[in-house]
């Protein structure tokens, strides 16, 4: 096989550079040969060659749904492509408590909670609960960490209560729902409300859930974003390497010892 | 019966139930809620809102509450102030909303000429209601009533008027019931939003008006195909019986509505939730609507494997109370889901011992099955197969309504698509396996029977506990789906009220007595 | 719901004009978060917004294949879409066969043949053979039709010698292989043969097959295509009432008949 | 046996299969044929091509068979002009290429010392057959070698080094067995391509080095993952001896390898059909190679509920010839498929029935299983959905190979993740409902022991007609596929030659020996 041109990369189905895609819609308008062709007009706008609907469906009268193939003539630079990742090591259970108490030497406060009008806990849980996620145990076994989990739609206001009254080292926030951006403003809320309050530097602020990226995160100004798959152990070592570079940075007397 | 199920440990289950059932009973007859006296205004024809938009029964109730009234029925209230001023119902609401009326100012003598003030409403809605049945049985005899398992699709565009697009198109392709999934957090409202609306998230709103425009998109392509498609909604939350009123009203066809849903997912207070169910549920029963139970929610937090006893045990105490509110086994459609991990070697094995379970049991039960969703991803393909392989296990096993899942479920609510290639899946496999679940017998003592064997002696088990511990008190530690729950925590408590001696709600009484219930409207009367 | 602008026709899926579109393709790239990224820039390219890769897979280190959802930006003017389509009014059988009786008088001969390297016979066979496909028969029962199905794989030139020999009306061609668009060059093939014979306009000439249209009919030089789901009577329809039209032409004085 | 079949009619068909097996052996014990005398030349390590291209077999037999010698076998020839010009076999039949010797100059008479002058070759291609059935045996003994239904899946890029990362792309992915498939119409070539290539329609031509190629592909990753990945190619069309030779040289693991598709798929003529499909079996038999049959492709054309009953009579036929050239049963890979049209009410059963009744009553065959195609659609979901049913079906019924199905079947040949996703369907369909087919017992009577008993009725009415008719009339009737052939018709009649009486084919003589055969090399010594 060719050598990929990585600065030219291309869909590919069965053959280098054939730039195979799929697509699937469905079109408001009436089932046949012109909606069809419709289809295929779209998808030649979208800079497909070659373009074959393969399927189209009656859904009822005011609507059809195409699925289509075609040849993308569009190409990637994947050389030029930067993505942020949280900067972590990853370690397990046992290093990353050892490293909080021999190079922090004492426990770390995290508040967690599912906001606004957001029910889905399961992902909170899974980083927080005892019993964790995917054979790891959560947060709140770590002993050198002091894990409160508020739980569903809590307002923001709670929240940032709940990290005062606690004076916590980090606030943790999850976010499932997004139908129509609610997360984001909900996730923007907060750090206002931080703000506001005078402690979003004191914080370590992390986002998670299914639609959450460690990119879109920095953009709503978190610290870090954690997305599907994300394990506690993850966001334990992330936490902990955080706090420790933090305490560096206001005594610099400690910078040796990295 | 396919299992050969331990007869005499599901007759203990449903003796545990019974007991557990008869318990919570003896706190849900001593009060009432501010929702179920809203309930009472909106079966009395009080509608509206007032210029803060606030609905007019929230307006009278929360007024009637302030002025510690309601521990005797808002209806007494009412037929007082109508005779008084020689108003109806509804202005009397409207003057009481614009503080022309003060119900607290009535005196406080109850006599029955009063009550009889409100008798020609009370008659007026409940043969409004019976009138709905009527004409339900109508369609069903004179239409395609479908075959189980029925299909069961939801909208949730957030926009009503969308919403019937949908529906339409989902019901021509197949579709035998739609519901509207509603508003994030319509649940943690303590009213009911009012008029048309197209705006909401992840769900539309449950409102009146919404009920009436679908209930019409419905029956016009239930006209037009031939079949009558059924309309559903979700009688949960702060206002389960107000729900329930209007979707009598609007001949919904079933209804979410579960004994203890409210108090496990939403954190309502749990007298609270068992006082508004039972009523909610007594509507429900009295308008022939199927109530659909939430046994699935459970499964979302917790292990399907590991918790399947829960799903089981809170079926019998979920059918223990709905007879407590007069709802025939007919009407009960208990709720079980297909949620083990796809990963488990035999899962599919232990999926069909769970829904086989749940028929020999239940066998008169409208069982409702819902689909897998918890590991579904963004794998569409997977999901869609995922979903085959659950419609298989429903026609397998006699399930009777089937909530078809989405390929998509992992990333968005449906869209127009998704519904119509969740239908033809379905109709594929129903047809093409039609009666595999005949054709088969389940190996005496193989896979199958001992996982359901199991997962009985574990429910027994449970429930004999909860009998001991009391249902309330079991809930504090965390039973069902690892969620605790304390008799005085949660939202809503605010709203319970205890009942004096002179209670009065005419529907309650009316419905109970048609239904043969013993009347608990009064506590001394029972 | 507002009114579909059919100007400005965009995909739908619970919301008008939402835009939403699912995409499914590999990239010849690793697996992991630079490759999610290039799928999304690629994405991007083609026109769509809020683009959300929710699933990737690595398929053994040398490709990732994904599926993502966006919002297409890109809308067709329906109104003013013109798809060419075989001029035909649906007949029966019997009507049919009626129609041949007493406008022509006399049996139409068709030669058929799967051409070139294809053996996919199951479509023409529909058409033709006897026993017909879904519930109707084919040609070769049509009393009025006189039909030589000659099967799989026949060179162009067999073809064009046995249309010759027969004297045949139409001459019917299917493809079902498009692999590498062999069925483009073989098409057009058989027009040249037919012009080189000098038979062209004496024969109705018809193609079909899973990816044929009568659009791609017509540009190859063919008089009509079918696609799928074609049945046997919209075949005989189509080349008695063409048979007419070109009996017509060719004698004026019949022209009032019609 | 889940089926209770009735096995006096069992009996009645292999007993029918065998009498017709053997009547169709009477003839091809009488004829040899070109390509079965170019596998003789392969084995005996003539290779390359002319300077036109012609591969040095082809040219060599022409030459034999222009000048008549054929009918006395091409190594007779072949050891003569080796001894009389002191020449190797390569070196012989390059110089008859360029036409510097000719074989029938050689003078007439046929002794042994002649012979002996190839018996170096023949040993050492058996050797290197026998090292490759070795090195299989080892393989498999010391790397994971799956569990049934093993899963089968094709590349077919056109381009053997493309083909090479899509395999191994599917091998990580789990794919047990790779098949690659043949470019277009190759079947009808009377000559195997030479050489790697990288053109091909819907498929990768043939070669011997492209064999190879694929073979340290895979070889490669049964090492990074520690599991055997088998190699399947076509054994079928004008040349299938040749390809035969090719595959036990380069250790392929399956043939598709049928004693009727050529005839009745390819037009082939039959007598040559048979006559190489009797060779061509021995060579796979000598190689432990396991051929897979074709009886799915009566299936694309007639209809699978319908001609059901022509599949089994297949299998019962091609079992039986399969025998003849020394198969044992677990090299007899007999195919079925998966093709009632999806709309059939309880198709499903019928399915299960018709594979399990494969199981039942060729228990020790490894039974392929061919997914759904003829009722694929552009609908890629709904295709992933039958797909998974067919899954189901054939870890139900107990499969030993299961072709996977593609999404994307009515639309073009694999894409890279199309077998990706394929792969993740059948793990999780074979993992969730392992032991489903364990777990069930079939009603006695119900659905499909009835479907069954139906079929296996109509299948031994099919073969005593056969019987009496003969194989080779009968199909002149279009028993199968509703395709009718004639004796004489077809492609590569001119191929077959009538066997001399001193015909020789040393490979035949030894591998006879060796799998316990009455040999059949000179008709006179039968
Ligand atoms: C379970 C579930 C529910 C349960 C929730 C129970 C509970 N206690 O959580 C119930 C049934 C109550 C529910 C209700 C609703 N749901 Co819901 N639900 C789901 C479901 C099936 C699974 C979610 C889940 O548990 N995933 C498993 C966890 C482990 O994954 P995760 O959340 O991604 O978490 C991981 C990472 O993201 C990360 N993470 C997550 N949070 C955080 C936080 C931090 C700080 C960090 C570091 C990491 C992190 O780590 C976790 C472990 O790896 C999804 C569909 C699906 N399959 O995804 C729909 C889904 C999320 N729900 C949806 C909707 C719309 C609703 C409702 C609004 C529907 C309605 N109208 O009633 C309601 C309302 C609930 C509300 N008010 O929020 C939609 C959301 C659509 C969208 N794109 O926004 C989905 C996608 C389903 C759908 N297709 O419609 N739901
Ligand atoms: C059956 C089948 C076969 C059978 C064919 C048997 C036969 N006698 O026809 C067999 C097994 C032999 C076969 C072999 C091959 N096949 Co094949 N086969 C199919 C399959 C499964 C179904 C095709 C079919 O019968 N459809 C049903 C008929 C009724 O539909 P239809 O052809 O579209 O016909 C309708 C209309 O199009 C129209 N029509 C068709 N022709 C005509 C002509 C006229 C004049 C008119 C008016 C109308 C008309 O009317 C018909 C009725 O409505 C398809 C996959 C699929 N599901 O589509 C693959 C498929 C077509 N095959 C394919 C391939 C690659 C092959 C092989 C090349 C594979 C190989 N390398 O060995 C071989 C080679 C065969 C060859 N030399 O051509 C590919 C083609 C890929 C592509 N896009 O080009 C497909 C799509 C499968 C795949 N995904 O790889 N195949
Ligand atoms: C009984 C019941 N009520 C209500 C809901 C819906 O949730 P919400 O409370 O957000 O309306 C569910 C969800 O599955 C349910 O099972
Ligand atoms: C036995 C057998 N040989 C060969 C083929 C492939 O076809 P071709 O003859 O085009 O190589 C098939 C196809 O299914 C088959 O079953």
């Amino acid at each position: 096989m060719p050598q990929v041109d990585l600065k030219n990369v291309r869909p590919y189905g069965d053959t280098l550079d054939d730039g195979r895609v799929q697509l699937g819609f469905s079109l408001p308008i009436r089932y046949g040969p012109e909606a069809k062709e419709a289809a295929r007009q779209l998808v030649i706008k979208m800079g497909l060659e070659n373009v074959d609907v393969v399927s189209a469906h009656d859904l009822g009268g005011l609507f059809t749904y195409f699925v289509v193939y075609g040849r993308c003539i569009h190409s990637v630079d994947v050389t030029s492509l930067r993505v942020p990742r949280v900067q972590v090591e990853q370690m397990d259970f046992f290093r990353i408590n050892d490293l909080v108490r021999d190079k922090l030497g004492r426990k770390i406060t995290v508040v967690a909670a599912c906001t606004g009008s957001d029910a889905h806990t399961v992902g909170i849980d899974a980083i927080i609960n005892m019993k964790g996620y995917a054979g790891e145990y959560g947060l709140e076994r770590y002993p050198w960490f002091r894990a409160h989990n508020l739980g569903a739609q809590v307002p923001n206001e709670t929240l940032v209560a709940k990290a005062i009254d606690t004076g916590a080292d980090a606030v943790l926030v999850s976010q499932v729902v997004t139908q129509k951006n609610v997360h984001i403003a909900n996730m923007t809320r907060l750090v206002d409300l931080l703000e506001a309050e005078g402690i979003r530097d004191d914080v370590i602020l992390v986002a998670g859930g299914p639609r959450i990226t460690h990119e879109l995160a920095l953009e709503l100004g978190y610290d870090a974003g954690f997305g599907p798959g994300t394990l506690p152990s993850h966001v334990a070592a992330y936490i902990a390497q955080e706090m420790i570079r933090k305490e560096h940075r206001t005594s610099p007397d400690l910078g040796e010892e990295r | 019966m396919k299992l050969d199920l331990d007869i005499s440990k599901i007759d203990k289950c449903r003796e545990c139930a019974s007991d557990i059932a008869d318990r919570i009973m003896e706190q849900v007859r001593n009060v009432t809620t501010t929702t179920c006296e809203r309930a009472v205004l909106r079966l009395l024809g009080v509608d509206g809102v007032d210029r803060a938009g606030v609905p007019l029964p929230n307006v009278v109730v929360d007024m009637a509450h302030q002025a510690g009234l309601l521990s005797d029925g808002i209806a007494t209230y009412m037929a007082r102030a109508a005779v008084s001023a020689g108003l109806s119902l509804q202005q009397v609401a409207e003057k009481v909303a614009c503080r022309q009326l003060d119900l607290a100012d009535l005196g406080s003598a109850s006599c029955d000429c009063d009550r009889s003030a409100v008798s020609g409403a009370v008659a007026a809605s409940l043969g409004r209601i019976r009138e709905n049945v009527a004409k339900r049985r109508e369609y069903l005899s004179r239409l395609d009533s479908g075959t189980e398992p029925l299909i069961y699709v939801i909208v949730a565009t957030g926009n009503i008027h969308e919403d019937v697009e949908q529906a339409q198109s989902a019901a021509k392709a197949g579709a035998d019931i739609i519901a509207v999934i509603r508003s994030t957090a319509q649940s943690l409202l303590d009213y009911v939003p009012y008029g048309a609306t197209t705006e909401g998230y992840g769900g539309t709103f449950a409102t009146q008006e919404n009920f009436r425009i679908m209930r019409r998109g419905l029956d016009s392509v239930s006209a037009e195909t031939g079949r009558y498609i059924r309309l559903v909604n979700y009688c949960s939350g702060l206002c389960m019986p107000e729900i329930a009123a209007m979707g009598a009203l609007e001949r919904l066809d079933m209804m979410l509505n579960d004994s203890m849903y409210g108090i496990l997912f939403r954190d309502i207070n749990m007298k609270r939730t068992f006082a508004d169910q039972y009523f909610s549920r007594m509507i429900n029963a009295y308008a022939g609507i199927i109530i659909n139970t939430g046994e699935d929610n459970y499964l979302t937090t917790a292990d399907a494997y590991e918790e399947a006893h829960t799903v089981l045990a809170s079926q019998f105490i979920n059918e223990a109370l709905a007879h407590r509110s007069g709802l025939p086994d007919s009407q009960i459609g208990l709720g079980h889901a297909f949620e083990i991990n796809p990963e488990m070697k035999d899962g599919f094995l232990c999926e069909v011992a769970q829904a086989q379970m749940a028929r020999d049991i239940f066998p008169n039960a409208p069982l409702k099955y819902m689909p897998p969703t918890k590991y579904m991803t963004g794998d569409i393909f997977r999901g869609y197969l995922l979903n085959g392989m659950f419609n298989l296990a429903g026609v397998m096993t006699g399930q009777s309504i089937q909530l078809l899942g989405m390929l998509t479920e992992a990333i968005h609510t449906p869209h127009v698509h998704d519904r119509y290639l969740a239908i033809k899946n379905a109709k594929y496999v129903f047809g093409s396996a039609r009666h595999l679940g005949e054709d088969v017998i389940f190996r005496p003592d193989g896979i199958i029977q001992r996982r359901a064997a199991q997962v009985l002696a574990d429910t027994a088990r449970m429930l004999e506990y909860v009998r001991d511990q009391g249902l309330m008190d079991a809930m504090g530690e965390g039973i069902f789906a690892g969620i605790a729950r304390t008799p005085d925590g949660g939202r809503g408590l605010d709203g319970v009220v205890a009942r004096s001696e002179r209670y009065w709600n005419p529907f309650e009484e009316a419905m109970s007595a048609q239904l043969g219930l013993a009347t608990s409207s009064n506590p001394s009367r029972r």
